[in-house]
This record gives C-alpha cells, sequence and structure tokens, in this order.
C-alpha cells in the first residue's frame, strides 16, 4: 500500500484515462464529447493535488527499487501534471463538439503524463525505457490526430520515424551502460563505477548514445530536426504538450542519469553537454529569425530554451540542478500559455498560422493580445517574468562555475531572439493588413481563460515570488548527494581568465 | 567456444545494416522495418552482456534478457501505432514514398 | 560445434540484413527480415536465453512481422521507386553508420578477453528464472506496460479508423 | 530610523499604469489625465517631503520590503536605498518627470490612445524609479531593462507608422545588448561576491585594498557595456537618433532627461567599482569624449529640429561620460542635473515649435518664428544659452566643471579637454544654427521644400495623421499655457540650476559636489590660488569658445545669408548644388563629417548598425541571415536527411566522447 502511494498520480492519470474511455464508449454516438474533456480536468487536477501531497512522503524508493519518490521527482510531477491540466484546458477550448476521436485524445493525454511521470521517478532504465516509450508513443499518435489534414499525419511520421531511430540509439546506449557496469539502476551504475573499474570505452559509448536520445527527445539540437516539421504539423493544443511535458520529462530523466548514475563521468560529459548547449541556443535562434510561421518559429524557440537548461546541467552544482529544474517550470508556464493563445486563434485545424495573421490580434481581442504579449516578454527574459529569473538563474549557475563564455553565447543567443520575439508583438499591435485574411478569433471559453490565467499566473509568480518554487527546485537538487562537491571552490582563476583578455 | 565479443560485433554490424537501410529505403514501411532491424540489434547486445555478466559474476544474471522482453513488448506496440500511421500518411498522401512526404520543411 | 552454428547463422543474420536494404519489393524486404529474426533466434539459444529465443520467433518473426506483411498487402506497396530526395542521407548518413561501425567493432574486439567466451549449454535462462525477477523485481514495469499496449490499442484504432 | 515609504514612490506610477492600463479606455480625457497627473505628483510631494527630512537622516537610507529570492547563499531583498546621489536623481526623474506629464496633456490632448500614452508614460516612471532607488544590481536591472520596455512602446506609440515600430524595436534591440553587460557584470558580482547588494559588495571591496583591475576591472567593463547602451555612446549610440519617432514628451522625457542618464548613473553608483580599475576608467573618458565630439560634428548638419537634439543629447551624455571617466563623478552627476533642465526645455519648445507649425519637424521649413510664438522663443533662448555654455547659465557651470576636472586629470587629460573644448565650440554652433533657422530670419513654411510635401521629413514627424493630412489647416499659434507652464519653469532652473555648484574659482562653494561627495567621493581637488587661477582661465578660454561658435553661426545663418549666394559665383562647377541655400551644411558634411562618418560607417556601423541591428528588413543582419538561411537548410523536410543528420551527428558524438576530444577543451 505505502509502494502505491509513490506511484498515486500515475494510479489516478490512469484510472481517469480509462474512466474517459469507458465514458467514452457508452455516451451515445451523436452527442458531444467535450464533457469527457472535463472529466480528464478533474483527473488531471487530482493528481496534481496528489502530487503536491506527495512532498510529506519521506523520500524512498518502492516496487523493489524501481521507482523513486523524493523532492525532485515530486517536482516533477507536480510540474508535469500542471502542464497536463493546462494542455487539456486548451484542448477543450480548441476542438469542437464534431472533432474526430475526442474521447481518444483526452485518454491520451493522460496516459502520457503517466509516461512522464514515471520518467521521472525511475530509477531504473527498464521502467525509465518504457515509460519514454508511453510518452513518445503517445505523442506520436497525438501528433497525428489531425487526419484530415495533409500535414498532421506527416507531422506524426516523421516524429514517429525518427523517434523510434534515436530511441533505437537511446537503447544501445543503455545496452553499453549494462555491459560496463552490469546493472540497470541508477544508483547500482553509480556504485558499480565508483567501486569497480569497469571499462571506460564501453561507458563512454553508451553515454554518447543516451545523450544521442535523450537529446532527441529533449530536442536539443543537432538532433532537433524534427522538432519544426513536427510542431508545424500536429495540433496546436497537441504542441502546448509535446513541446513542455516530455521534454520536462527527458530532461528529468538526463539530470538524473547525470548527476545520479554518471557522477564520476562528469568530464566526460559536461564537455557534451557543453557543445550541445551552444549549438542549441545558436541553431534554434538563429533558425527562429526567418520564420514566418509562429508555430514553427516556437519550434525553433523551444530548441533555443533547451539549449538553455543545457547550459544549466554544465554548472555542476546544486545551483545548475535548480536552475536547469526551475528552467524547465519557467518554460512550461510561458510554453503552454503561448500555446494557448495559438491553439485558440490559430484553432485546431490551424487555418491560420503565418505572423502576418496575428496582425492587429490585440486590437481586436486585447486580453488575447495582452496575454500574448506577456508570454513573449517572458519568452524574452523581461525581469518580472519567470523567464528572465529562469535565465538569471541558469547564467549565474552557469558563471559560478566559471562557464563564462557559455554564459556570454547564451546573452548573446538571449539577445538575438528578442528580434523574432518581438516580431510578433510588433504585429499584435500594428493594423492588419489589407492583403491577408483576418484572422478571426472566436470568443475564449472558460477553459481558455482558465488556462491563460493558470500559465500567466504561474509565469508572473516565477517573476515576481520564485521564491516556493526555487526552493523545492533547489530540495529537488539535493537528491544528488553527488554534486554540490564540485561547486564548493569558487572558480575565481577562471574569471580573472576573461578579465586578461583571454 | 564463441567470444562473447562476436556476438558484439555481429549486433553492431546489424545495427549499422539498420542505420543504413533507414537512409536507403523509399519505402515507409521498409523504413520502419530497418527500425526493427536496429531493435533486434540492440537485443543481441543486451543478451551477449547478460551472458558476460553471469560469467563474470558466476550465477545467472538475467537483468539483460528481462531488458530484451520489454524491448520486444514496446516493440509490438511501436509496430501497432506505427503501422497505423503509415497507413493514416497513405490515405492523406496516397504514397509510402518517404521522399514525397516533405510538405513541412524550411 | 558453437563457433560453427554461430558462423552460420551470423552470416545467415547478415545476409539477411543485406537482403532487405537491397531488395526493392517492401515484401521481400520483410522476408529477409523474418531471416535475420529467426536466426537471431538461434544465436539467443547458444546465448541461453530460451524463453527469448521462444518469444523471437513468437513475438517478433510471427506477431510483428505478419503485421507489417499485413499492411504492406493492405495498401498494395508496389517496389519502391528510386527517388533522389536526399543527398544528406548519403553525405552524412553513411559516414555515420560506417564510423558507428567501426568504433563499435574496434571498442568490442579491443575488449575481447574482458567478455570472455560463451559455451553451450552454460549459464541457460529458464522461464522460471526469468519470472522471479520479471514478477518480483520489476513487477511495476511490467504492469506499466498494460498502459503502453492500451495506448497503443488505442492510437490504432484513433488513427487507422476509417472517415466517416 | 524614521521609515520613508520608499517602496511608495515607484509603486504609485505603477498603480497610475495599472489603472489608465487596464481600464483608461473607457475613461473619459479629464479622468485619465487626473489619474496620471496624481500617479506622476505623488512621487513629487514625497520627494519633497524626503528633501526636508534629509538633513536628520542616518545615510545610506536601506528600507528592505523583504526578501525576494533566497537560494542558498545567495539572495536578493525588495530593498530600496536612499543616498545624496539618489536624491538628486529622485529630484531629477519625479521634478522632470511631473513638469513633462502637465506639457503632455496639452500636447498630445487630440491623439487617440491618450490613455495608452500616460499608462505608458507611468510604467516608465515606475521603472526609472526603481531604477533609481534600488539597493543592489538585480532590482536596479528591473528598473535597468524596464525602462528600455517602456521606451520601447513609447518610441512605438505610433504603432500604425512602420518606423515607429521599427524605431522602437532597434532601441529595444540595442539597449539589450547592452543590458548584456549588465548581466554578466551581475553574474561576475554574484560570483565573486555572493551577492548583488550595493552596500555588501562596496564593503567587501573596501576590505580588500588589494584587488585592483583583474576581475574588478571585467565588471567595470561589463558595466560599460551597458552603460554605452542605456546612454547611447559610442558604439551603441545608434538608436537613440531613430527613437526621436516617438511623441516629442517622450523625446524629453526618456531620451533627454531621464532614462539615458541611467548609464551615467550606473557608473557613479560603483564608482567604488571603478576606482580600483584605471582602465575601464580611461575607457569610460575615452568613449564619453569621443561620442561628445563625434556627436557634435553628425549635429551639424542635421535639418530634422528633434535629430539636432537627439545628437546633442549624444553629446552631451559623452561629456558625463567624461565627467565620470575622469573620476569627477559629481560632475558627471551634475552636468546629468543641469542637462535634465535644459535638454527637457530644448525639446519641449522644439515640440512647441513643431505644434505651432502643425507638425512640421524640418527645420528649412521653419524660419522667423520668434515674433508669432514669443514664449517659446524665450524658453529656447534660455535653453540654448545654456546649452552652449554661457555664463552664468546652468550648462556653462555644470560642463565648466567637467572641462576643469578633465584638464587637471593626469594621464592626457590635456588631450581629452581639447577634444572637450572643441566639442563645446560645435555644441554652441549647431545650437545657435537651429535658433537662427527656426526663429530668425523670413518664414520659410511655404518654402519648397514644404510644397513637395517633403515626404521623409513628415513620415518623421511625430504628429498624427489628422494634422499631417491638413498641414496647413491651422496659422501658425502659441501653445497653451499647459504647455507653456513646463517650458518657463524649465527655463528658470536653466538658468539658475547651475547656481548650486558654482565652482570655488569663480567665487562660489561648490556645495552640489560637497553634497554628493559622501555618495560618489571627489578627487582631492587642490584648492589653492593657482588651481583658482587655473579654473577661472578656463572658464574664459570656454566661454570664448563658446561665443566664438555663436559668432559663427550668426555669420552664417544671420548677418550674411547672401554669402552662399556669392560663393556660388565662384565655384559654377558646382553652382547648380550650392543654389542650395544652406551650402554650410554639405561644406561640412564633406569637411567635417564625413572623414568621421566614414569611419564611423565602415568600423561601427558596418559592425554594429548594420550587421546587428539594421541587418536586412527586421531580422538579425546578414550575418545572422546567413546562417539562418543555413540552419533553414537543414531542414530539408526529407526524413532520410534527418535521419542521415542523426547517425552522423550520433557518430560524431561517439567518437567524440571515446577519443576525448571534447574533454578540457573550451571549457573553463
Amino acid at each position: 500500500m505505502n509502494d502505491a502511494l509513490r506511484i498515486l498520480p500515475e494510479i489516478i492519470l490512469t484510472l481517469a484515462g480509462v474512466l474517459v474511455m469507458i465514458a467514452d464508449a457508452l455516451l451515445p454516438k451523436p452527442s458531444s464529447r467535450k464533457s469527457l474533456g472535463w472529466l480528464a480536468v478533474l483527473g488531471a487536477l487530482a493528481a496534481l493535488a496528489v502530487s503536491f501531497w506527495q512532498y510529506q512522503l519521506p523520500a524512498g524508493t518502492a516496487y523493489y527499487g524501481v521507482v523513486q519518490t523524493d523532492a525532485f521527482s515530486v517536482f516533477f510531477h507536480v510540474l508535469i501534471a500542471g502542464i497536463v491540466l493546462a494542455s487539456l484546458l486548451i484542448t477543450l477550448d480548441a476542438v469542437t463538439p464534431e472533432t474526430e476521436g475526442l474521447g481518444e485524445l483526452f485518454a491520451l493525454m493522460l496516459f502520457g503524463a503517466v509516461g512522464m511521470m514515471l520518467m521521472s521517478s525511475a530509477v531504473e532504465l527498464l521502467l525509465v525505457f518504457v515509460a519514454l516509450e508511453i510518452s513518445s508513443i503517445s505523442t506520436y499518435i497525438m501528433a497525428g490526430f489531425r487526419r484530415k489534414s495533409a500535414k498532421s499525419p506527416e507531422s506524426a511520421l516523421k516524429y514517429f520515424l525518427l523517434g523510434s531511430f534515436a530511441t533505437s540509439f537511446f537503447l544501445y546506449g543503455i545496452a553499453l551502460i549494462f555491459g560496463a557496469t552490469g546493472t540497470t539502476r541508477i544508483s547500482g551504475i553509480a556504485d558499480a563505477i565508483a567501486s569497480a573499474n569497469p571499462s571506460t570505452a564501453l561507458l563512454y559509448v553508451g553515454l554518447a548514445m543516451v545523450i544521442v536520445g535523450l537529446g532527441f527527445k529533449v530536442s536539443a539540437a543537432p538532433f532537433h530536426v524534427w522538432t519544426p516539421d513536427v510542431y508545424e504539423g500536429a495540433p496546436s493544443p497537441v504542441v502546448a504538450l509535446m513541446s513542455t511535458g516530455p521534454k520536462a520529462a527527458a530532461f528529468a530523466v538526463l539530470l538524473r542519469i547525470a548527476y545520479g548514475a554518471l557522477p564520476q563521468l562528469h568530464a566526460d560529459w559536461v564537455p557534451i553537454l557543453w557543445w550541445l548547449a551552444v549549438i542549441s541556443m545558436t541553431i534554434g535562434n538563429l533558425g527562429a529569425l526567418r520564420q514566418r510561421n509562429v508555430k514553427r518559429m516556437l519550434a525553433y524557440s523551444s530548441i533555443a530554451h533547451a539549449g538553455y537548461i543545457l547550459v544549466a546541467f554544465t554548472a555542476l552544482s546544486a545551483d545548475g540542478v535548480a536552475a536547469a529544474s526551475f528552467y524547465a517550470v519557467s518554460y512550461a508556464a510561458m510554453n503552454v500559455g503561448i500555446f494557448a493563445i495559438v491553439s485558440h486563434a490559430g484553432g485546431y485545424d490551424d487555418h491560420l498560422t503565418l505572423i502576418d495573421d496575428y496582425r492587429g490580434l490585440a486590437w481586436r481581442s486585447p486580453l488575447l493580445g495582452g496575454a500574448m504579449t506577456f508570454f513573449l516578454i517572458s519568452l524574452i527574459g523581461i525581469p518580472f517574468t519567470g523567464g528572465f529569473f529562469g535565465k538569471f538563474y541558469v547564467f549565474t549557475a552557469a558563471i559560478h562555475s566559471g562557464m563564462v563564455w557559455l554564459a556570454i553565447i547564451g546573452l548573446i543567443n538571449s539577445g538575438i531572439a528578442a528580434f523574432y520575439y518581438l516580431r510578433v508583438v510588433v504585429a499584435l499591435y500594428s493594423r492588419s493588413s489589407e492583403a491577408a485574411p483576418e484572422l478571426v478569433v472566436a470568443r475564449p471559453s472558460i477553459a481558455l481563460l482558465l488556462a491563460i490565467f493558470i500559465t500567466s499566473a504561474a509565469t508572473l509568480i516565477l517573476g515576481i515570488a520564485p521564491g516556493n518554487v526555487l526552493d523545492a527546485a533547489r530540495a529537488a537538487a539535493q537528491t544528488f548527494t553527488s554534486v554540490g562537491q564540485d561547486a564548493a571552490t569558487p572558480p575565481s582563476t577562471s574569471v580573472d581568465a576573461v578579465s586578461t583578455g583571454r | 567456444m564463441v567470444p562473447i565479443a562476436y556476438y558484439l560485433v555481429l549486433s553492431a554490424v546489424l545495427f549499422s545494416i539498420g542505420v543504413a537501410a533507414f537512409l536507403i529505403k523509399r519505402n515507409i514501411i521498409t523504413v520502419f522495418m530497418s527500425i526493427e532491424l536496429m531493435l533486434n540489434a540492440v537485443n543481441l547486445a543486451f543478451i551477449a552482456f547478460s551472458r558476460q555478466w553471469s560469467q563474470t559474476t558466476g550465477h545467472l544474471q538475467v537483468n539483460g534478457q528481462i531488458f530484451v522482453f520489454f524491448v520486444m513488448v514496446v516493440a509490438a506496440a511501436e509496430a501497432a501505432v506505427g503501422l497505423a500511421i503509415i497507413i493514416a500518411v497513405f490515405r492523406a498522401r496516397n504514397t509510402l514514398n518517404v521522399d514525397q512526404i516533405d510538405l513541412m520543411k524550411l | 560445434m558453437h563457433l560453427a552454428l554461430f558462423i552460420i547463422f551470423a552470416g545467415l543474420c547478415v545476409a539477411g540484413a543485406l537482403n532487405l536494404l537491397l531488395q526493392r519489393h517492401p515484401i521481400n524486404s520483410a522476408l529477409s527480415l523474418i531471416v535475420v529474426m529467426s536466426s537471431l533466434a538461434v544465436l539467443y539459444l547458444l546465448l541461453g536465453a530460451e524463453f527469448l529465443a521462444a518469444a523471437q520467433v513468437i513475438v517478433y518473426s510471427g506477431a510483428i512481422m505478419v503485421l507489417f506483411t499485413f499492411v504492406i498487402m493492405l495498401l498494395n506497396a508496389g517496389k519502391e521507386e528510386r527517388t533522389h530526395g536526399s543527398k544528406l542521407a548519403y553525405i552524412a548518413g553513411f559516414p555515420g553508420a560506417a564510423a558507428l561501425l567501426g568504433l563499435l567493432t574496434y571498442i568490442f574486439l579491443s575488449h575481447s578477453a574482458a567478455f570472455g567466451h560463451a559455451r553451450l549449454g552454460e549459464y541457460l535462462a529458464t522461464t522460471g528464472d526469468l519470472s522471479r525477477v520479471l514478477f518480483r523485481d520489476l513487477l511495476l514495469p511490467f504492469e506499466v506496460t498494460s498502459v503502453l499496449i492500451l495506448i497503443a490499442i488505442l492510437g490504432a484504432v484513433a488513427l487507422a479508423r476509417r472517415e466517416h | 530610523m524614521t521609515d520613508l515609504h520608499l517602496w511608495l514612490i515607484p509603486l504609485v506610477p505603477l498603480a497610475g499604469f495599472l489603472v489608465n492600463g487596464l481600464v483608461g479606455r473607457k475613461f473619459s480625457k479629464p479622468v485619465v489625465t487626473a489619474v496620471a497627473l496624481v500617479a506622476s505628483l505623488i512621487p513629487l510631494l514625497q520627494v519633497a517631503v524626503i528633501v526636508t527630512k534629509f538633513s536628520s537622516l542616518a545615510l545610506p537610507h536601506i528600507e528592505n520590503l523583504g526578501p525576494w529570492i533566497q537560494a542558498g547563499s545567495f539572495h536578493a531583498d525588495f530593498s530600496f536605498q536612499l543616498d545624496q546621489l539618489t536624491l538628486v536623481m529622485l529630484c531629477v526623474v519625479t521634478g522632470v518627470g511631473f513638469l513633462i506629464h502637465i506639457y503632455s496633456v496639452g500636447y498630445m490632448g487630440e491623439e487617440d490612445g491618450y490613455w495608452r500614452f500616460f499608462a505608458y508614460m507611468n510604467l516608465f516612471l515606475f521603472f526609472m524609479l526603481t531604477l533609481v532607488l534600488a539597493e543592489n544590481f538585480l532590482l536596479m536591472f528591473v528598473g535597468w531593462e524596464g525602462v528600455g520596455l517602456a521606451s520601447y512602446l513609447l518610441i512605438g506609440f505610433y504603432y500604425t507608422r512602420d518606423s515607429a515600430a521599427n524605431a522602437g524595436k532597434k532601441a529595444f534591440i540595442v539597449n539589450r545588448i547592452g543590458d548584456f553587460g549588465v548581466l554578466l557584470a551581475m553574474f561576475l558580482l554574484i560570483a565573486h561576491f555572493g551577492t548583488v547588494s550595493f552596500t555588501q559588495v562596496f564593503s567587501q571591496i573596501a576590505a580588500h585594498p588589494a584587488w585592483q583591475g583583474g576581475f574588478l576591472t571585467a565588471i567595470a567593463l561589463f558595466i560599460v557595456l551597458g552603460a554605452t547602451g542605456k546612454s547611447a555612446q559610442i558604439p551603441l549610440y545608434v538608436w537613440l537618433p531613430d527613437a526621436m519617432e516617438g511623441p516629442t514628451p517622450v523625446s524629453a522625457l526618456i531620451h533627454a532627461a531621464t532614462m539615458v542618464t541611467a548609464g551615467v548613473y550606473i557608473i557613479a553608483r560603483t564608482h567604488v567599482i571603478f576606482d580600483r580599475s584605471p582602465y575601464a576608467l580611461a575607457i569610460v573618458a575615452i568613449i564619453g569624449v569621443a561620442t561628445a565630439f563625434f556627436a557634435a560634428t553628425i549635429g551639424l548638419v542635421q535639418t530634422d529640429i528633434k535629430r539636432v537634439l537627439a545628437y546633442s543629447t549624444i553629446s552631451q551624455l559623452g561629456y558625463m561620460f567624461l565627467g565620470c571617466g575622469v573620476a569627477a563623478y559629481s560632475a558627471g552627476i551634475f552636468h546629468l542635473v543641469t542637462h535634465a533642465f535644459f535638454k527637457a526645455l530644448l525639446f519641449l519648445a522644439a515640440g512647441s515649435v513643431i505644434h505651432a507649425l502643425s507638425g512640421e519637424q524640418d527645420m528649412r521649413a521653419m524660419g522667423g518664428l520668434r515674433r508669432k510664438i514669443p514664449i517659446t522663443f524665450w524658453t529656447m533662448t534660455a535653453a540654448v544659452l545654456a546649452i552652449s555654455g554661457f555664463p552664468p547659465l546652468a550648462g556653462f557651470v555644470s560642463k565648466d566643471e567637467i572641462l576643469y576636472q578633465t584638464f587637471i586629470a593626469p594621464n592626457g587629460g590635456k588631450i581629452l579637454w581639447l577634444v572637450g573644448l572643441l566639442t563645446a565650440g560645435l555644441t554652441s554652433f549647431y545650437m545657435f544654427r537651429l535658433w537662427y533657422l527656426t526663429f530668425f530670419g523670413e518664414s520659410r513654411t511655404q518654402t519648397p521644400a514644404h510644397e513637395e510635401e517633403a515626404a521623409p521629413v513628415h513620415a518623421r514627424s511625430d504628429t498624427k495623421l489628422v494634422l499631417e493630412a491638413e498641414p496647413q489647416a491651422h496659422p501658425v499659434h502659441e501653445s497653451p499655457w499647459i504647455m507653456l507652464g513646463p517650458l518657463v519653469i524649465l527655463a528658470i532652473l536653466s538658468v539658475i540650476g547651475g547656481w548650486m555648484g558654482w565652482p570655488e574659482g569663480l567665487g562660489g562653494s561648490n556645495w552640489f559636489s560637497r553634497f554628493l561627495e559622501p555618495a560618489v567621493g571627489v578627487l582631492p581637488a587642490p584648492s589653492s590660488p593657482e588651481s583658482h587661477l587655473t579654473e577661472l582661465i578656463l572658464a574664459l578660454v570656454s566661454t570664448f569658445v563658446a561665443a566664438s561658435g555663436w559668432l559663427a553661426a550668426h555669420i552664417m545663418y544671420y548677418a550674411r545669408p547672401e554669402l552662399p549666394a556669392r560663393l556660388a559665383a565662384q565655384f559654377p562647377a558646382r553652382y547648380a548644388l550650392l543654389k542650395n541655400k544652406y551650402w554650410v551644411d554639405e561644406i561640412y558634411a564633406a569637411v567635417v563629417v564625413a572623414p568621421v562618418l566614414f569611419i564611423a560607417r565602415w568600423v561601427l556601423a558596418v559592425l554594429i548598425d548594420r550587421g546587428l541591428i539594421d541587418g536586412g528588413s527586421l531580422t538579425a543582419g546578414y550575418s545572422a541571415q546567413g546562417l539562418g538561411a543555413l540552419v533553414a537548410r537543414i531542414q530539408s523536410g526529407n526524413i532520410r536527411s534527418y535521419a542521415g543528420w542523426l547517425a552522423f551527428f550520433a557518430a560524431a558524438l561517439l567518437a567524440a566522447s571515446y577519443f576525448g576530444w571534447t574533454t578540457h577543451f573550451f571549457l573553463q
């Protein structure tokens, strides 16, 4: 029973998903399936509440040590429950009663969240793999949900084929790590590396392959290629979920593997992640510059934001882990928020998604325009938003660990980012052009208002009073006892190196 | 008596052929098959490593084999979903050629 | 004896895999893949994985490949055309695949001594051995796969359903 | 400790912003006006109260509202600080801010989005006051970035005009480049001091006399980068002239009196760091003097009245930098204060002129306005005299203080002084040029320049489309008193404002710098009779230079306007060109400005203006665009290509991690 408490949010989400499916089957054919969405929302709310409640559990493992609830996994449980809650609300707003397969869509969102949550709490690579597949396969399916359009199935296909391709690399990596250490438990791997003298060649190569697989899932460049195409084709409410949830979960896994299983090898994975961070930030921001489609632009921006989170990874300190976790939250808040508006404005069938289509939106609907501006400002990283503090912590942590160049590159990138975000802001507040059709904006539904309220409140709170979330993130970081040792010595020498013109 | 390394090399060969097949094949279904080939290569590696650790520790280790069991389950699920996606793509675009599935770009 | 069996079936594996790659009709590729999978089942046996050998034949060469063949037939897929959509696959992908092969082979062979040798009949993993781990230590992942399969069913239904 | 409720000072304008911003468009104009004015008046009154209590306060007076972020060892509070420097800035921001609010009531009276304008103005006040009151770098940075945001909103106020939108964006982005500097400085501070609190950082520095240069130079240089962005210095000056797209009161408040001085403020605020880094100080001085000279030369040939003032602002800010760069922070701040008076006045008066001419901004289409708008003329005259440095007006006192401190500074002070002096002459010249062109001679409101409808000029004019559509609808008229009132007050301040810092060398007591001394420190200035003599001589020299600038302008633009024609006969080859009445501009353009611009264009503009900021239409420059195209080329849409890409980089990653290529490479 005690074991079940440790996976209670997952159980609740599964039950809610099953309930949605059963209700879907029981409801008479012609009636609207939208009520199922509210059922799913209830399930997500319950999961969110239980996730919060899990903070009271003493840290520990369950089911013979395959899952572990600790401050880290509970932190991500709460985050993922929040994401899926907001995404469900966005979906409720975007779909019409006639939309096909609504029941399945809501159930898939809930089931996907089960996988994401398990990813964050799994300490056995086998469970990580199964959970990763749950989250991935459900997103593959959801990406292709708009079957009538030409783009949506293509998006699903690209995501599916390339995702499975990357998963094979991930699996091979696990196999090699297993070959080197003889175990697939996170703690076992760390022990094996610390006590025995495992074959380092296998470990290195295994580690690299694991990073390939997870790098794909978090859309870190150069493994990002799928992202713009998939985001463009997938239904917008689904993108709200899949650009944040699986990403956060994959980052949780990456953090757990890097800091939990392979802390001894940090000299090897830090440079890799260093480069991934630089390339991701640069490619993401440069790629976004040219985009005329808002969803593609946001896809590139999500690549860039993955880069910022990776910056925190390399900091090799409790602060770094906390910053990465914090950034995941603030990114989720603002990105889900902006997709709430994109999906409302563009509709489930994405009839208008170009930046030019957004011209004058703010004058026709001040609420949507204002909210979108706020999220864009947060994405740029202006103070009093979650986006600013996310970047602030990330770069503070990086500089604290002597990554001065990384921080400089990151800041230059966040400057470039202002260009393309501002383009949308300018479009929002300019006169709509005569040539382009006007974006017809329906009245926002209660669900959308709720979603916007949740995400904008979260973004604002993260910017003004981030104390609680930051404490939670720091508590999460403390889970990895190995971190912090490296950060004990301030890297004054390296900082001086900059000033002397290195 | 066969060095376990041979099994591992075989798995590497199969994996690389899988990668190459993914790059060469134009039919989506065959591309998907090459992913199955890659997964099979990984399975072989798992079983070989499992055997190696049995020998290293001196008693039977089945962890790697269990992993293979799960990979098979996942592969089955993936196959169902993947083929459904392929059917959906075929209906939407009336082609099975990957080179023609490039509506979204740049 | 062991070496001979290994060489035969490893050869079959590689031949089947290459044939998958070279055949232009998807059915032929599928049949080649079945050859690869069945030969792998024999190799699993040689490594002492009885249960997995059986599962390999039943699940992979049986169920999954039947599904593939079925879909090939359903969509009436013909010979593939040699379109030239991607240069990158050749100029970046092939060197990548070759480098992967080279690097992994080099690592495996250079650590060959550490991996030891496999003898026939040693360390046989019976179904009982597997299930003791599967239903105790890994009970949760096992249960969780039910969610995975549920998703697969849901997804297959939702995506492949005829439009009304 | 007396509680001054410092937090109210920024929060009241914020409340004004929220009220007007959220429900303002449902309000009638008087209500919007009342909300905005009250929201800017209350801080002013509060500052006045503080002034009366100031002598009894224990300084620096810090009010901590509680923790903001606590992250292990590092924490930042919502805390505000009041010291002499803050007080000076507060007086300027609230005082000038309130006057400009009043002026705007008249100036913006007929605009659409009246509520929006005042909401933004209050928002700006909130951020600016946060900036000057903050006790730590982080809170200051909130204000720092926030004023940029407010400035962006206000520059782009006429959002329907693409040029305005682009100018706003340019300003925002250039400012963000500077903001990295501040951010990086802040990160370095956290890394080295574990705190962002001003008092804690400064006391730690004070406790370690051995710290010289090194990381302090790095921090200081990053701060300078930030300051050049905000204060429009070389190389990040490019945004300010374009910022004139905003309504004129915005130019007066943000782009002359307050926000652009934030860079000077931050250097003075962190002078403890700069004092330990002679290199950083030298760079500040050189940037300052170079910008002062460079902007003044460009100012010589501008024809748009607001652009002249914009370049003059850049130039004057250069003086302030020069003052800070020779460690005479109080002189820099002093010039900041007097400049706020006369430059705000210049802009407001220019606004009044533009208003009188129904939107005309081109000086070639002005002239002869002296009698028609006498009050504007007289206030403008005071400002022109002040900025040109005629005693005893405000500009003379503060500029002289900077030049004197530069002169006596060690290490090349004389050269800096000479360039500064030359710039003073140029300043006098182009300001009187503006003065003569606008107010003297015969009226040219009907000249061809205007009949051609001078499209680019109009595109730049800042009044609304309705006015532009019928430029001759109104006769030339004096502005209403709600606009003239602030002009008069500012004119008085421009005249007498300098007296609070009257130098000792000229018989004063230099009260201002004594007052600031505890906050920013002063040079151990020699107070001997010889030094007084030096100061006196320097003052005479600079007055002479200013007078000669006036004389030159007088000859060229007033006394002998026929000179061009005579010279034209002597240069028949270029006769057509010289028929242009303002040939002086062309000569200057060729002789003085062109070489300067040449350097600027090829060294600065290509690198920064074009490459980074303008770059094509709205994107990050040719280079970035090219890279963007490269990134896009990867995105061929073909799955096999993507897989090839993945396989290649997977192999690369494997190889890199196996062979350890990446280990300790490029990594500190």
